[in-house]
């Protein structure tokens, strides 16, 4: 793979996966959500796949299909499968509306590039130039899982921040350590299976789950 | 193994055992067993203090104690002289609570504390390093506190008064531990020998950050104005004994750490530090004093007539430190000689006078002298003893308190030409306020004695009122004894209080000639032999009683009172300590701000006829009012405003997270 | 000057002699002046001691519910006003008792006294012995600082508060006489004197008007012996305030060596000046009206603003 | 690897495995209610034994795979074990109030024991992990575990808790995980190439690009710091505690919070030496400010004594964090020292809130009158711990609490220790106030079963059973002891400081 093959590729898979980010803020209907979310996973298999491809490491090419799975098809399913036994499938009225909060995407973005300033000066690559798209995404997550009113809402903002990380990981070092990558996918999946069922468990006790009713423990 | 190093173990190892006894023997025999054991702990400790006075010292470490900092220990005479004032007093308050009965004090965990409490407080003054000096101090604390909430079952007032009492004196550790820890900064480590080492270079903020704070903790626990609200109400609701140990012991432990801190660690903090010492104790006696005279509750009267006589201890500090900053020694030795003699004579006739006032609570049940009355015929030893007390905080001639404040004046008033211009100003408003002091202190004891005691009893309680158990009278009269040994041969003592000044390298070696029988100043013209006086007074009384004797030779009988021919004179009828004080208290009414109501109910059929005049009169605490009040309101304020940050939202909670986190990320990036 | 000298103990004897003599004559004397301006003839100078004998003589009276306070206070009272008269420097200055003779120690003295009555009111039970005792005390507990400011101000020069040591400096340098110090302690004193004797404008000694009396009020209950004992007292407490205040300003006359003769012109001079001061205070009294109780701080505050000038002009003018 | 060392780092974590198998076979009955406690026991002298390996000279670490014990983590293994002995010894005789009042079946009881062991075995994995990967996994999966322990009564609130447990949480983490990630990145660019293994990292760290790992530092500790209950992501704490089960409670503040704290420490080693000491000293001593002004802001009015005791939580990391802001070897053994003493003194107290809640029914400071009349003993326990907590002397808290103050005075924190030692003062007010209006006062009237007549349908009988009180009392007479004189301890002490301090 030449070199401005690989520069291309990269930037188009980075490119969707932060559009993705950007449309999960966007987008109001879960369902739509959920999907968005499903192309982000399947973006970033991308830019692992592209990574591998550049590196030549069958490794990292087995690293990019267990994420497409992860990340692609399990998360996504998971969360369908929580929305189908869900009542109505649109977001309310998020905390902040939809018009700041993507001008607060803008803003993060700036500040994502301020920040990673010195992790592109360090090594200079193609990759790390990429950097501040990943941090961007997790600042992204972030401010899902803060504006957002549904659980499942708040779920996809962690996988989001989640993604960001990974992506990150993949952008500056392709990736870290087998061993540590196979522990965090698993308590990514032990997470969203314990945030699933509570979700499940709140819509049967409170009626629907909507976060913002859920102030009975204050001081 | 000196004498003061073996008596102090023989202290410690019986408060141990007291404390250990105290939780094992079954409630009959708990408190007289606890009693004597701490009796005994409370005789060592004087044994201790008072060898330590005649200058056998010891220094003692133990790492392996208390982790990262270790304990130890050494005694001077100045520590000696705080050891064994807190040692007698212990044996005369553990002697009188073994016949003491009160609501809860029974309790496995009061009797345990008791020793604890005396064994705390008799380490304190033999602290060597800063790490030592707070566990006492803290140890102190608890003890003292666990005390104070004895009978919580019986007052709701009590739980409020432990956490007054409990806040307060964490205030003054806060404040004493920032000032010793900012001092152990500027030294290798925390003992106060490397302290003193290190008072040299200290740098003029540190040293002025050191005196303030450590002076503020000190105070705070010397019960000075402004930190002195938790005195009056900490005192009146622990059990007499109790309140006897922290108002007589305790208390002159803060004027204690002055002396060690200002004299002895720091040198010299400043001419103006040593006059803010001066006047904080000058207010502090005035405004106690003030407050005693018009307040009718007897312990919450002896209470603040414990805030005036600390006041005095801090003028005659406050004083030797100007003299001595001026270079004039020997008035600095003599000023700071009536302060220590001060200190132990207000332990000796306090603790009489609360033990008396616990006599009295337990006869009658009430603290407030407009119901009581009457005593004398129910309780005369205790009478006599409460009389004797009040003569010695009247400080009157045969009284204790007589010779110290005759010694603090002398020493103001020959401060007039050793120091510059401030001085010059401020000996004259001294010696007018030590004056005021007295004077109102003479009105006070009166109105406790005569109002408390005299006449006829106004209440049934009064009236039934009996003798208390032998124990008790013990206890009292051992510390009658004190005072009157204080009152007739100081001479005895100054040479050891001279020792003390001389350790706190504050003054000349000996501040007093002395014969057996009289003092005569050094370098001061001035003597005075209140041996001498006393016997003069007793002469001119007996020559008296002879001549009326020989003179009028018809027998007397007993008739009526006087009673202008309005039917027989009624209790109710007497002046009461309200009505007694009623004058005092208009005279200065703009300090005291009284809140008084009077309300007339009329006859229904005319406005002429008056079926009732109700008077309420109480008088807060001006102080409270002005400063701590504000303070109580802002902080219940901080903590309404606070909850709002815990509202329940779990946006609100990620926010606080997302927000902190992006404003770390800019900082980052900004600041590269 | 210490020491039990024969001239000593001689002049203190004779001392408490002509005080305890002296003193219902004073009061007789002053009695005299007052009823001569007044234009009334006057019961003559020995009424007092006519008084005190009648006294003696009748039955002592134990109110029912009185202790053993009530019974000992004009016992005491008497015994400390002896004790300052022997210890004052009234005829010699080398009084046999001179490491007692200290000002804070005879003011304290006085104070005792006045305590003990106080407490005897107390004791009757009565709001006549109520009443006075408080306002008693308010007064004492107010002249308390002029007191001992104004001794401040008269011990600076000298160096010491011992009676006899002022005095004899006093005598040694006699332009201090005239000096703003003593004069404005001189005054302060007088005003202090006046409120601890119990005399107009303070207190009116002559009425027995609950509204007004303070000293009377406390010894209402007593009769017979005990009675004379409380007015010799009061008596010998005015003698002994006077004599004070003429010899700490006006010394001269008084015997300074250990000479046995110097006393009889001592003793001659002490009269003079007293019964001078008694008569001039009498004489007083006769234009002025008593003060009500509580514009009497207003007065004690001015004689302690006078006491504290007069300290600090002992200091800046000497 | 001889084959004992690499038995004795994986018996931390095996033997709770183990216990938790047990559990799920064979369910809660009378026999296998205490073998949580045999494996807590197990752990305890696990991490003695290790103590002892490890002080001795020469064999200054031990490494078998991915687990590496040095003192430093043999130190946080005893503080686990202590406090997991006392959390577990007592679970048995709460279990079983809670199954007399209806509020918990066999089922949920067994399900309690196994997610107490796994949550221990994380919890040992996380102190013994070589690498920083492992040890972010480990701690995330504690969250995961303890999920359904806070949510255990299934009542509403606890629901609530749980989620928000569990969200807060995972976003705090998550940014430690990125903060590992950089880490990793900034460590790739170095000569010797360590990768995320501590002592590598320790060792290199002069070679790490300063403005990387000042990013990465910064994220670690604010990610770890919301797992140690530090200030911007404090806020699930107060819920997950007034919520979870006592000993639940008890094992979250004296383990989970410490364990976090121990990586914070981790970081802190590494980050001095590349970023120098002074980025990490403003950013503690920051946080640990923040910490206690929220902890005292909260305390003032609190109503809820549960809620209570997770702020001086908060207040006690704040105060750990304002020790390793100081940094000296003085500072680091004085936070050690906290950190065990403030384990069982919380769990002792919180194991006490749990009686209190069970036999008045209500968790409201309001509701709970005249408790030392009533049950003296338990109001005894409840006292002596709050006199620790707020620093009182014969408990190690107070010897701590000085050692810390010492430290932050000398190394130039003057006014910041100053600030945080009057925050401390008001928060012991608030605490001494709230105690006081529970504790003193006159007994409540009882209805005639000995039932408390009060405001909350209180189940338990007044007496105290021993199951609850011997935990209770052995955790304040150890802390007592601790304060009295920590000798065998303190050599561990001093290692482990020295470990983290990079002294020889």
């Amino acid at each position: 793979m030449s070199d401005t093959a690989y520069v291309q590729l990269l930037d188009l898979a980075c490119g969707a996966f932060l559009l993705a980010a950007v449309l999960v803020l966007w987008r109001r209907e879960l369902a739509v959500i959920v999907r968005v979310f499903a192309l982000q996973g399947l973006a970033l298999a991308a830019i692992v796949a592209v990574i591998a491809g550049h590196d030549r490491s069958a490794e990292l090419g087995a690293l990019a299909c267990g994420i497409l799975a992860l990340r692609a098809g399990l998360l996504p399913w998971l969360l369908r499968r929580a929305l189908a036994g869900a009542g109505p499938a649109k977001e309310t009225r998020p905390l902040v509306n939809v018009a700041a909060s993507l001008l607060g995407a803008a803003v993060l973005t700036m500040i994502a590039y301020a920040v990673s300033g010195p992790l592109v000066t360090l090594a200079p690559s193609p990759a790390t130039h990429a950097v501040p798209v990943g941090l961007t995404v997790v600042l992204i997550g972030f401010f899902v899982l803060v504006t957002r009113r549904r659980a499942l809402s708040q779920v996809v903002g962690f996988l989001l921040v989640d993604n960001g990380i990974t992506a990150t990981a993949f952008l500056t070092t392709a990736g870290v350590p087998l061993l540590v990558e196979l522990g965090v996918s698993l308590d990514v999946l032990f997470a969203v299976l314990v945030l699933q069922l509570l979700a499940t468990r709140i819509r049967d006790t409170f009626g629907d789950t909507d976060l913002d009713e859920l102030q009975e423990l204050h001081d | 193994m000196s004498v003061a190093a073996a008596a102090m173990g023989l202290a410690m190892a019986v408060a141990a055992v007291a404390a250990v006894a105290a939780v094992i023997t079954p409630a009959s025999r708990r408190q007289p067993v606890v009693g004597v054991a701490t009796a005994v702990a409370g005789a060592a400790g004087l044994v201790s203090g008072v060898a330590a006075m005649a200058g056998s010292g010891y220094s003692v470490a133990l790492p392996w104690l208390l982790p990262l900092s270790g304990l130890a220990f050494a005694i001077d005479p100045l520590g000696g002289l705080f050891v064994a004032v807190v040692g007698g007093v212990a044996v005369v308050t553990a002697v009188y609570g073994i016949g003491y009965r009160g609501h809860g004090l029974g309790s496995r965990a009061v009797q345990a504390s008791f020793p604890l409490f005396i064994g705390a407080m008799l380490l304190v003054p033999a602290a060597a390093s800063a790490g030592t000096f707070l566990v006492c101090w803290e140890l102190m604390s608890l003890a003292s506190l666990v005390l104070v909430v004895t009978e919580h079952r019986h007052q709701p007032r009590v739980a409020q008064a432990g956490l007054w009492y409990a806040v307060m004196s964490q205030l003054g550790l806060v404040a004493i531990l920032i000032g010793l820890l900012v001092f152990a900064a500027h030294a290798p480590d925390d003992g106060f020998g490397s302290l003193r080492a290190a008072a040299e270079q200290l740098p003029p903020a540190a040293r002025g950050v050191v005196f303030g704070a450590t002076l503020a903790g000190f105070a705070a626990k010397a019960g000075i104005v402004p930190l002195h609200a938790w005195l009056p109400r900490a005192h009146p609701e622990a059990p007499s004994h109790v309140s006897a140990l922290m108002s007589a012991a305790m208390v002159s432990l803060g004027g204690y750490g002055i002396v060690r801190v200002g004299f002895d660690l720091l040198g010299d903090p400043g001419r103006w530090w040593w006059l803010l010492v001066l006047a904080l104790g000058a207010g502090s006696a005035v405004y106690g004093i003030l407050q005693a005279a018009v307040h009718t509750d007897l312990k919450r009267l002896l209470a603040y007539s414990t805030t005036e006589n600390m006041g005095l201890v801090l003028v005659g500090i406050g004083a030797a430190g100007m003299f001595a900053s001026a270079g004039a020694r020997v008035l600095a030795g003599l000023a700071l000689a009536a302060a220590l003699l001060h200190v132990i004579n207000h332990a000796a006739f306090k603790a009489l006078l609360f033990l008396a006032a616990g006599s009295v609570l337990r006869a009658t049940g009430t603290r407030d002298l407009d119901a009581l009355g009457g005593l004398r015929s129910g309780m005369p030893v205790t009478t006599a003893l409460f009389g004797i007390g009040a003569l010695a905080a009247s400080a009157l001639p045969p009284g204790t308190a007589f010779v110290s404040e005759w010694l603090l004046l002398q020493s103001l008033v020959h401060g007039l030409p050793a120091a510059g211009t401030a001085t010059a100003v401020t000996m004259p408003v001294a010696v007018a306020a030590v004056a005021l002091t007295a004077g109102l202190a003479v009105a006070t004891f009166v109105k406790a004695f005569g109002v408390g005691f005299l006449a006829k009893a106004r209440s049934p309680a009064a009236a039934a009122a009996t003798e208390s158990p032998p124990t008790m009278l013990a206890g009292m009269a051992a510390a009658a004894a004190a005072c009157a040994g204080l009152a007739l041969l100081p001479a005895l003592l100054l040479p050891a209080v001279g020792h003390a000044v001389a350790a706190a390298d504050a003054g000349a070696a000996d501040p007093a000639v002395r014969s057996a029988v009289s003092l005569r100043l050094v370098g001061v013209a001035g003597s005075l032999s209140p041996l001498l006086l006393a016997t003069a007074l007793l002469a001119a009384a007996a020559a008296v009683l002879i001549t009326v004797r020989l003179v009028a030779r018809r027998a007397g009988r007993v008739a009526p009172l006087w009673d202008c021919g309005g039917g027989p004179l009624t209790a109710r009828m007497e002046y009461t300590a309200t009505s007694f004080a009623e004058p005092l208290q208009r005279v200065f009414d703009d300090v005291l701000r009284p809140e008084l109501d009077v309300d007339v109910s009329h006859h229904a059929e005319s406005r002429y006829l008056v079926a009732a005049v109700e008077y309420r009169r109480r008088v807060p605490d001006p102080i409270e009012q002005r400063l701590y009040r504000p303070v109580l309101a802002a902080v219940a304020w901080w903590g309404s405003a606070g909850r709002r940050l815990a509202p329940g939202s779990v946006h609100r909670y990620l926010g606080y997270g997302f927000y902190g986190v992006t404003a770390l990320l800019v900082v980052l990036a900004v600041t590269r | 000057m210490s020491g039990w000298t024969p001239a000593g103990v001689l002049g203190a004897g004779l001392q408490v002699a002509m005080v305890v003599a002296g003193a219902p004559l004073l009061l007789g004397a002053m009695r005299q002046v007052r009823a001569r301006l007044e234009g009334r003839a006057g019961a003559g100078i020995g009424q007092p001691w006519r008084d005190l004998r009648k006294l003696t003589r009748k039955e002592p009276i134990r109110p029912r519910g009185t202790t053993e306070v009530f019974r000992a206070a004009p016992v005491l009272l008497v015994a400390t006003t002896l004790v300052v008269a022997a210890v004052g420097p009234f005829l010699t200055t080398s009084s046999p008792l001179d490491r007692v003779a200290d000002l804070f120690a005879v003011v304290a003295l006085l104070t005792l006294g006045t305590v003990a009555l106080a407490l005897a009111g107390l004791d009757t039970g009565t709001a006549f012995g109520g009443m006075g005792a408080s306002r008693e005390m308010t007064i004492a507990a107010l002249v308390e600082p002029t007191l001992l400011v104004a001794i401040f101000a008269l011990s600076v020069r000298v160096g010491s508060t011992n009676l006899g040591a002022i005095v004899t400096s006093t005598l040694h340098d006699p332009g201090r006489v005239i000096s703003p110090v003593s004069l404005l302690a001189a005054v302060a004193l007088l005003v202090a004197i006046t409120a601890e004797t119990g005399r107009l404008p303070v207190d009116n000694p002559a009425t027995h008007l609950e509204l007004t009396m303070v000293h009377e009020a406390m010894v209402l209950e007593y009769a017979g012996p005990d009675l004379a004992l409380v007015e010799l007292a009061s008596a010998m407490r005015l003698a002994v305030f006077l004599g004070l205040l003429a010899n700490l300003f006006v010394p001269w006359g008084i015997a300074t060596g250990a000479g046995v003769a110097a006393l009889l012109p001592a003793m001659v001079a002490f009269a003079g000046k007293v019964t001078l001061l008694g008569v001039a205070l009498a004489a007083g009294e006769v234009f002025l009206a008593k003060l009500r109780l509580f514009r009497v701080p207003e007065l004690l505050a001015g004689s302690f603003v006078l006491a504290l000038l007069a300290v600090a002009a002992s200091f800046f003018l000497a | 690897m001889a084959h004992p060392t690499t038995l004795l780092l994986a018996a931390p974590i095996a033997l709770p495995l183990l216990g938790a198998a047990i559990y799920a076979a064979a369910g809660w009955r009378r026999g296998t209610a205490f073998t949580g406690a045999g494996c807590a026991a197990g752990l305890l002298a696990a991490g003695i034994a290790l103590a002892v390996r490890t002080s001795q000279p020469g064999a200054a670490a031990l490494t078998a795979g991915p687990l590496r014990a040095d003192a430093l983590s043999a130190y946080m293994l005893v503080a686990i074990g202590a406090v997991a002995l006392l959390a577990t010894a007592a679970t048995p005789s709460y279990l079983r109030a809670e199954l007399a009042a209806g509020r918990a079946s066999p089922r949920t009881c067994c399900r309690h024991g196994v997610l107490v062991q796994a949550f221990l075995a994380a919890m040992a994995l996380a102190v013994l992990a070589a690498n920083l990967g492992v040890l972010w996994v480990a701690v995330e999966a504690t969250t995961v575990i303890t999920a359904f322990l806070v949510g255990q009564r299934r009542t509403r609130t606890a629901l609530e808790a749980a989620w928000k447990y569990v969200v807060i949480c995972s976003a705090g983490i998550a940014l430690a995980f990125l903060g590992t990630v950089l880490l990793n990145f900034a460590a790739a660019h170095t000569p010797a190439r360590p990768g995320l293994d501590w002592a590598a990292l320790a060792a290199g760290a002069t070679q790490l690009d300063p403005d990387v790992t000042r990013i990465a530092v910064a994220l670690l500790v604010v990610g770890f710091g919301t797992k140690a209950g530090l200030a911007p992501l404090h806020a699930w704490l107060p819920d997950a505690h007034s919520q979870a089960p006592a000993p639940v409670s008890a094992l979250m503040s004296g383990v989970l919070l410490t364990v976090a704290f121990y990586a914070v420490l981790r970081v802190k080693a590494i980050a001095d030496p590349a970023v120098g000491a002074g980025f990490t000293r403003a950013l503690l001593a920051g946080i640990a400010l923040i910490s206690l002004a929220v902890a005292a802001s909260l305390l003032l009015a609190q109503r809820d004594y549960k809620r209570m005791l997770a702020y001086s939580s908060i207040e006690h990391m704040g105060l750990l964090a304002l020790g390793a802001a100081a940094g000296s070897r003085l500072a680091i053994t004085a936070v050690l020292l906290h950190i065990l003493g403030h384990g069982l003194t919380k769990a002792a107290l919180f194991l006490c809130s749990g009686r209190i809640q069970q036999s008045t029914g209500t968790s409201l400071v309001a509701g709970v009158r005249g408790l030392a009349a009533d049950q003296p003993v338990l109001a005894t326990a409840f006292g002596l711990g709050i006199a620790a907590l707020t620093g009182f002397p014969p408990f190690s808290l107070f010897a701590s609490e000085l050692g810390i103050a010492r430290a932050g005075f000398s190394s130039g924190l003057g006014w910041v220790t100053a600030a945080a030692l009057l925050l401390v003062l008001v928060i012991a007010a608030a605490m001494a106030g709230h105690t006081g209006r529970m504790l003193l006062g006159a007994a409540p009237d009882r209805g005639p079963a000995g039932q408390p007549a009060g405001a909350g349908t209180g189940t338990a009988h007044r007496r105290l059973p021993a199951g609850t009180a011997v935990p209770l009392m052995a955790g304040l007479v150890a802390c007592a002891a601790l304060g009295i004189a920590a000798h065998p301890v303190h050599q561990l002490l001093l290692n482990a400081a020295d470990t983290l301090i990079g002294a020889p």
